[in-house]
Order: structure tokens, then sequence, then C-alpha cells
């Protein structure tokens, strides 16, 4: 679930859109050290935002029944890194807002805050913490993508919480009540998306190995 | 190839020629508008503005439209209504001011979120990339994009493809083996993406891609009454909401 | 493996930019013959062979196995795939696992089916297509007639009644054609029915039974003789005349075929012609 | 555009499981003549071209246009690439625009030139190949054919004096396929050497005014008739004989075609063969 469009006060919009232009910003200067190193990585990098956006649409198989999508970026802050996935996550959500109506321009800084700054960020401090701890590959996955994409859904709900304070409970109030609509209900969502990214590396570290090789995993 | 509806909307739409930063002048003082101004009536003349110019003279199909626009109105249908819930030492239930909290809410983000579909309606990406590069975002960044425009196609049909493929064959007849199915589409895709990266290196180092990806940008000359217009409709918007509030 | 027949019925389907792509269209698999079924790029070959897959669910008509309509369910889907397979025509869509043998296993495991019998069915699937040889190979470094003969392998090992084939020549040069061509009439003999879509009107002459032409968002059946030879369809369908039917039209009314059906290829139509040269025959008396 | 005669001596290029696909293989490109190489998939065609348009470095051999070697440097590459041209099979490993026109002013844009000449050329290469109603058409949109030929525009925009294309008609149907040939004869009007890879020998027998099959890792040139009428070479490179020789040589030897060159297709046969009924023959005499 990304922020609409008109959701947020102007004030918030405004502030975290700075608050995410940093790390964007870093992320952009990245890519562009990248490909005036190796020109053909633009290819390889487009490649890398085209699959993030396509992983979003994969459907989370569920008991249910219901369908919901992955984040996406988990995977890709493990392979790429968070700085290059906040550029990736960023260009992403500006595509999914502009192709398919989800999110929007003047929360893109919001929302680009918590899917491609703490999102792949999370994720990443897992995977490393995990492989330093001396998990196997695969746990550590599994760590990496659940928590990126349990940590997006935290991120959001702060955010909503912040800009709509509980008018008697405050901020606490606030917070409970969004993370219990979109953090809690996550959960089942992360694990989900969790499996399938230790099932996506469980096929390329037998398909793709060479590139997990050159991507240094 | 099978492509996503708002972008088929945007290449068909009657505003397809018209100059992408006129669009954007126009999509983006309706959202400024449509946040800043108070919901009733501004943002409301704001949505009502947006939908009659996207199936008027853009003549975008309204099922496109109505269908894209559910996206947002489920988020924030859910949104507003846990906003407007007040949880106290009492338990929960509805703030005292909720129908005008919610009401408000839904207002401005229906109405921001119909002129940013205006926008994506009447706009195809490749338009709006290169305006990137005159707000002066790196050019390595605006042709990553670019790529990953172009690309984001390719491998849908991949994904369409190979999950048929997938269930044809009963791969998605259980949890479990739609669990698996799902790893190997996902691990499918990702290498495929790789494939596609190095083989179109190599098609476009035949045309001299030592530079990066330059490509000229279509002449989509800027018209002032169309300019005009917006401002003008604008002002309207925004007298209206004062005199009316 | 058991012969059923398929049938699709005003089949209305596939949108594209706002018309659909099928509007219409009736087909009839006849059980155990070889039905090729034809049509320019975009006409609506794969969105037919996806309707009667049950991949696609048309907007209006039905599909149906031996009179019994297939339901939108998901049992209904699941019986389906059972007995109708469709191979599309990319094989790379079609194999996302590491090795051939595990690709093929895909199918057979989904279907709940115990280690043994699984076994059983890949290496019969692997032996009807005659890639046996490649089974422990990785997918990605086979040959592109290979992986295309691999994918077929994946369906057949689902043992279904009607095998419907995406293009399963195209891009193959002549010995591949010819070796898949082989593999189909083994199947054939298996009991499946057969069905392929190509634009390649000199083969639809020389391997089918039937075809089905689509044209003009509908389909056309019939024999390939009639059918082929008839100019007008053929220029709606943007296809071309067969050689073998110019020629053999041609030669025919010099008198140089004998009556009957005319050839359907190089081989047959060389089989037709007198053995001697003509110059014997016009100073020699017959 | 201007004729350069390209040329290859000796390459040795294309690893593949520790042998090279070409070994010691020789091509000339006779300048402005439609020359056709012909193999079986996995020959060798595509490392060929390849090697001829500077992509891949054989590991040994040379290839030289109008007798000057092609050297290793990013400088001659770029020369060599402004004067050979090569476009891919797939069209979607060469499109990475979503927008028609933007996609062709790339090569152009890349050669330096001013804005304007590049619409120039852009409109020139995409009126050449008979798809300047598509210019503002996204590519994710186009049908298969559509972007075979979009693919062909990005390369003709870059002006080369040898046009390569790896299978440009694999895939298409009779249609777009006489679209394409009738795009590659108007390039040869702007006086453009044309060379195609393909295994399909009715095409190579009907197009080429010369062909070059590659076979046992090495490449044999000559004329279409000779070439594709020695049964022995064909079977060695897994190729047919196309119908027009088999069922020409026949009808020649019943007295049926007029001396000279074989028929190429079938309206060239049509055209040989005598008028009127071979009945009324024997009975009026000639």
């Amino acid at each position: 679930m990304h922020i609409a469009e008109g959701f947020l006060p102007a004030g918030h919009a405004a502030g975290w859109t700075i608050a995410a232009a940093p790390f964007v910003v870093h992320g952009a200067r990245a890519v562009v050290k990248e490909v005036r190193e190796n020109p053909e990585s633009t290819l390889l990098l487009g490649a890398a935002g085209a699959f993030t956006f396509v992983l979003s649409a994969i459907k989370l198989p569920s008991v249910t029944g219901s369908s919901s999508h992955p984040t996406g970026t988990g995977p890709g802050a493990i392979l790429f890194r968070p700085p290059v996935m906040a550029l990736l996550g960023t260009v992403v959500l500006l595509f999914q807002a502009l192709l398919l109506a989800h999110g929007g321009l003047t929360t893109l800084g919001a929302n680009a805050f918590a899917f491609a700054v703490v999102g792949p960020w999370a994720g990443y401090g897992a995977y490393r913490l995990a492989r330093a701890a001396g998990a196997g590959l695969l746990p550590a996955v599994f760590a990496a993508v659940a928590l990126a994409d349990l940590a997006t859904y935290v991120t959001t709900s702060f955010q909503l919480a912040l800009a709509f304070p509980d008018a008697e409970s405050g901020l606490a109030g606030a917070l409970l009540k969004f993370l219990g609509v979109f953090a809690v209900t996550q959960i089942p969502l992360a694990v989900g998306e969790g499996l399938l990214g230790v099932l996506l590396f469980r096929v390329l570290t037998v398909n793709a190995r060479p590139e997990l090789e050159r991507l240094g995993i | 190839m099978t492509g996503l509806a708002v972008d088929d909307a945007a290449w068909a739409s009657a505003w397809r020629r018209r100059a992408p930063g006129d669009k954007v002048l126009l999509c983006g003082g309706l959202v400024v508008t449509a946040l800043v101004l108070p919901a009733w009536p501004g943002s409301a003349l704001v949505a009502v503005v947006a939908v009659a110019l996207a199936l008027g003279p853009a003549r975008v199909p309204a099922r496109t439209f109505a269908r894209a626009v559910r996206w947002p109105l489920a988020f924030v249908a859910v949104g507003a209504v846990t906003a407007v819930v007040e949880v106290g030492g009492d338990g929960v239930g509805w703030a005292p001011d909720a129908a005008a909290h919610a009401g408000s809410l839904v207002g401005h983000a229906v109405a921001g979120s119909a002129a940013v579909l205006l926008l994506a309606t009447t706009t195809p990406m490749s338009d709006l990339l290169p305006a990137l590069r005159r707000a002066r975002v790196p050019a390595a960044v605006v042709e990553v994009a670019s790529v990953t425009y172009r690309l984001l196609f390719v491998l849908l049909d991949s994904l369409r493809a190979v999950r048929e493929a997938q269930a044809a064959r009963m791969g998605y007849s259980s949890l479990r083996r739609s669990y698996r199915s799902s790893g190997a589409l996902a691990a499918a895709v990702l290498t495929r993406s790789w494939d596609r990266a190095r083989r179109m290196q190599e098609g476009l180092a035949g045309r001299g891609m030592d530079t990066g990806l330059r490509v000229l940008p279509e002449v989509l000359p800027s018209s002032r009454p169309f300019l005009a217009a917006t401002a003008a409709g604008l002002t309207t918007i925004v007298a209206t909401s004062a005199v009316l509030a | 493996m058991s012969h059923r027949t398929l049938t699709a019925t005003g089949l209305v389907a596939g949108y594209e930019r706002g018309r659909p792509v099928l509007e219409g269209a009736s087909l009839t698999v006849p059980a155990g013959r070889r039905l090729a079924v034809l049509g320019a790029n975009g006409s609506g070959k794969t969105t037919l062979l996806r309707c009667l897959s049950g991949a696609l669910v048309p907007s209006a008509g039905e599909v149906s196995v031996d009179g019994a309509r297939l339901g939108h369910g998901r049992r209904a889907l699941r019986a389906h795939r059972q007995e109708v397979q469709l191979v599309l025509q990319d094989p790379d869509d079609q194999l996302f696992s590491a090795s051939v043998a595990q690709d093929v296993s895909f199918g057979p495991l989904n279907l709940g089916l115990p280690e043994r019998e699984v076994r059983t069915r890949v290496a019969e699937a692997l032996a009807l297509l005659a890639v046996d040889d490649l089974a422990a190979r990785p997918t990605h470094q086979l040959s592109y007639g290979e992986r295309k003969r691999v994918a077929i392998a994946g369906a057949v090992a689902m043992r279904p009644c009607v095998l419907l084939l995406d293009e399963p020549t195209a891009g193959l040069d002549p010995s591949a054609v010819a070796e898949t061509l082989a593999a189909l009439a083994r199947l054939q003999e298996h009991d499946a029915t057969v069905v392929m879509s190509t634009h390649d009107v000199d083969l639809a002459l020389r391997w089918a039974d039937e075809v089905a032409v689509v044209v003009d968002r509908r389909v056309v059946q019939g024999e390939p003789q009639t059918l082929l030879g008839d100019d007008d369809l053929l220029r709606r369908a943007r296809l071309d005349r067969p050689w073998a039917l110019t020629v053999g039209v041609r030669l025919r009314a010099l008198g140089l075929l004998p009556d009957g059906p005319l050839p359907r290829d190089a081989a047959g139509l060389l089989a037709g012609l007198p053995d001697r040269p003509l110059s014997d025959r016009s100073t020699v008396p017959t």
C-alpha cells in the first residue's frame, strides 16, 4: 500500500521529500559513477529497475486467496545494495504512480523514504548481521526480505501517525492504530515475501551462480 | 505485447501531441490546488475539472480512468477511516469531528489522485523522462529510467507467459506449489533481465553506445492558449473556492 | 491418453486496442487427426489456442471437451488441464528449472503423482521427443531446437488427450523441423490429438489432415487442399498459396499429374510426374 | 552510402564447449550484390556476422573493408561501425527506447551529427523500411514484424555501406516477409550491400545473387543454383534442397523447361512451363 496522492498534508509531503532526498541523491551519485566507469551498466541497472517493478507485480500466494503483492525491494537490496536501491526504488515508485496509479507525486518522497530507503537498509542490515553471525545464505535472505517488507510498512504507519495524531491519545495512539491496520496485517505477507525471496535465491544459486558471484554474494 | 491500461491510454490520448511541460504545469497546478485549498469546495472542484478534462478533451476511456482510480480509493478509504477512529482510555470510537475530517482527507486525496491520473493517462513516460533531464536530473539516471520503462514491458510479457505455462502444468494448484512456482517465476524473470541487458549491450554497441543512451526527443511545441487556459482555470478554481467558502 | 473431441463455439476473446482479436470464432478439433491452425501474425492463432487450453477465459462463447462445457472454476480448469496442454512458442517461457529432467517432472509432480510414476512419465516424455540423452543437461545449455522439444516433453509428461502447439517449427532449421514432426507422429501413435499453429502454408499442406484458417476474427475450417487453394480466403488471411498447389494445378492442366488429390510436397509431386521424357511420349504412341 | 567490399579471411571464433564455432572461415561480401549466408541452427552464421560487424574479435584471421584490415582499437571499430551494421535476430535486443523515433535517433546522435541531420536520417530510415506511420507508437505496442523492421531502421539510420541481417525473416508471416524483402530492395537502390543469414533455402534461392553456406566450421561460397543443388554439401550443412530446384531438375529432364538457369520460385517455374496442355502438343506437330 503506497500513500495516495493528496493524502498527506502539504507540510508532511514536503518534509518527507526532504528526508528522502539525501538518500536518493546519494544513490543517483553512485549510479552516475557506475555508469561513467562502465557505460554498459546503464542497461544492467535499467534491467534491475524493471525487475523490481515486475517483482512487485507477482501475486503473493496466500491461504485466504486474497491477493497481495510483495514490496519487491528486499532482494534488490541484497543484490544491488541499498544506495542503488534508493534510486531504483524511487524510479519504480514514480513508474507505479504514473503507470498504475499506486501512490502519488507529492507523496513520492514519503513513499520513497519507506520503500526505497528504510526497507532496503533494514533488509540489507539484517542480511549483513545474519551473515556475520554465521547464518547461511537462505536464512539471511529470509530475514532480509521479510524485514525489508515489514520495516517499510512500519515506516508508512509512522508517517501516517505523524500526520494524523489521535485526538485523545496523540502520536502514540495513532501509531498503534496505523500499525494495527497497515503493519500487523502485513506480518503474514512479510513472512510470505521472505519465503518468496528464499525460493528466488535458491533457484539463483543453481541457475545463476556466476551472476551471484559477480555481485559478491 | 500486452501493455498497462494507463500507459495505453497515454499513448492513445488526444493530448498525446501536447507539450509534456504544458501538461505537467496543468496537472501539477491541479495537484497543488487540491492539496492547499480546503476540501470543500476547492478539492471537489479540482476533482471535477480533472475528470472532466480526462474524459472530455483528452478522450481517456472512462473505463480505464475508473479502474485506475480504484487503487488510490482503496488506500484512501482504509487510511481515512483509521485516521478518524479514536483510541482512548475507554476503547475505540469515532473522533468528535470524524465525518468532517474523513471528508476532508478523502476530498484532498481523490482530487489529487485524479489530477495525477490526468497526467498519467495523457503523457507517456518517454515524454516525461526528457523533462526530468531539463529539471537537471543527471543524464545517467534518466537513461537508467528509460531502460527500465522499455524493459518492464518486455519482462511483464515474460512474467505473464511463464506464469501461464506454470499454471498449465498445475504449478498453482496448492499453496506450497504456488510458492515454489512464484520463486521460480521471479528467478526466471531476473535471469532473463540479466540476459537481456547483456544482449542489448551488444545490440547497442554496434550503434555506438560509448556516450550513453542519448536520443532525440520528439518536438512537441508548447501551446500558449493551453497555458493561458491552465492559468485561468486554476485561478477560477481558487476564486470560486474562496467565494463559496 | 485417449481420444477426446475439443470444440470452441462463438469465442470472443483477446482485446487489442478496444476490439476483440476473435469475434465469434468456432472450431472443432477432430479427435485423432492432425489439425493445423493457420493465420498471419497477430490474426489470433495464439488467442485461439489459449482459449482452447483454458489459459484465457473468453468474454463470450464456450470451450467444451466431448460436449462437456469447460467451467470457470478452479476444479474444472484443473481437470481440463490434464486433458489439454498448450506448448508456447518461446520455449524459454516454459523452461524454468535447472535441468531438463527436473523441468519435465514439474507437471507430473504437481499432479501429486508418486515419485515412481513421475520418473516413468519423465522418461517416457523424453523418449517420445527423442531428447532422452539431454535429461541431465542444464536447460540453458541447450540449442533452440532442443529447448523447443524439451518444452513439448514437459507438456507431454502430463499425458494430455489434446496437445496444442503454438508455432512448434518457427525458427527451426529443416533437420530440427523433421525431428519435431517425427516426434509429433510418435505422439499420435500414443493416441494424442495434435494441433499446431503455423503460418507456413507449405508445412500445413504437407502435414495436416485438416486446416483451420483464422481470418477476419473468425475461423474457417476444412480440407487442406480446398482451403489452401482458395485464393480469396488466403488473400483475406494474408497467407500465400502453397507452392505445391500452385505448381500442381498447372502441371495437372498440362496433363502431367494423375487424377485424385494434388500432391502435398516435392516428393509427392515427383512421384506423380511421368517417368520418361515427354519427347519420347510424343513419338511413342500410348 | 557507397559500395565497399567486406571480406573475412581464416576466421577462428566463437568458442563453444572448447572448440571454435568457426575454424578457418573465409568469405567475400560482393559489393552491391545480395548475399545469403545459409546454415543450420548453431552452425556459426551469427558468429560469422558478428565477426564481420566488429562485435566479436576473432581469435585468428582478419576482417577487412576494401582491403584495409580492421584493427582492434576503439577508433578503428568506430569507423568500421559506420560502414558495417549488424541487425540482430531478436529485435528486443536492439530496441531500448519506448518511442520508435527516439530509438532510431540513437545511432545518428552517437555519430555526433547535428540535430537537423539526425531528424532527416530518422525520417529517411523509417520511410525506407515503410514504418513511418509507426514513428509515434510505443515500441511495446508493436507486433513482432514491426519491431523487426524498426530494428533494421535503427541500423539503416547509420547509413552503412554493408548491412548484415541475422535471420531477418525468421518468425515472420508471408506478408511481413514480402514487406521486409521490399524494404531491402529499396536499400539496395540506395547503394547498400545487403547480407542476410537464414536457414530458409527456398528464400535464399529466390532472393540471393550469391550464397555462402556455413558448413563444418567453414564457409563455401558460390552461385545459388550450384550450391543449393549440391546434395552432398546440403547434407553436411543439414539443409534441404530448395523445392524449386528439385522440381525444376525433374521438369527439365522431362523436356518441359527451357534451357538456361533453373527457375527460382513458383512464378518463375510457371513462366517457364509450356502454355498449352501436352495432349495438344502430341497431336499438333511443332
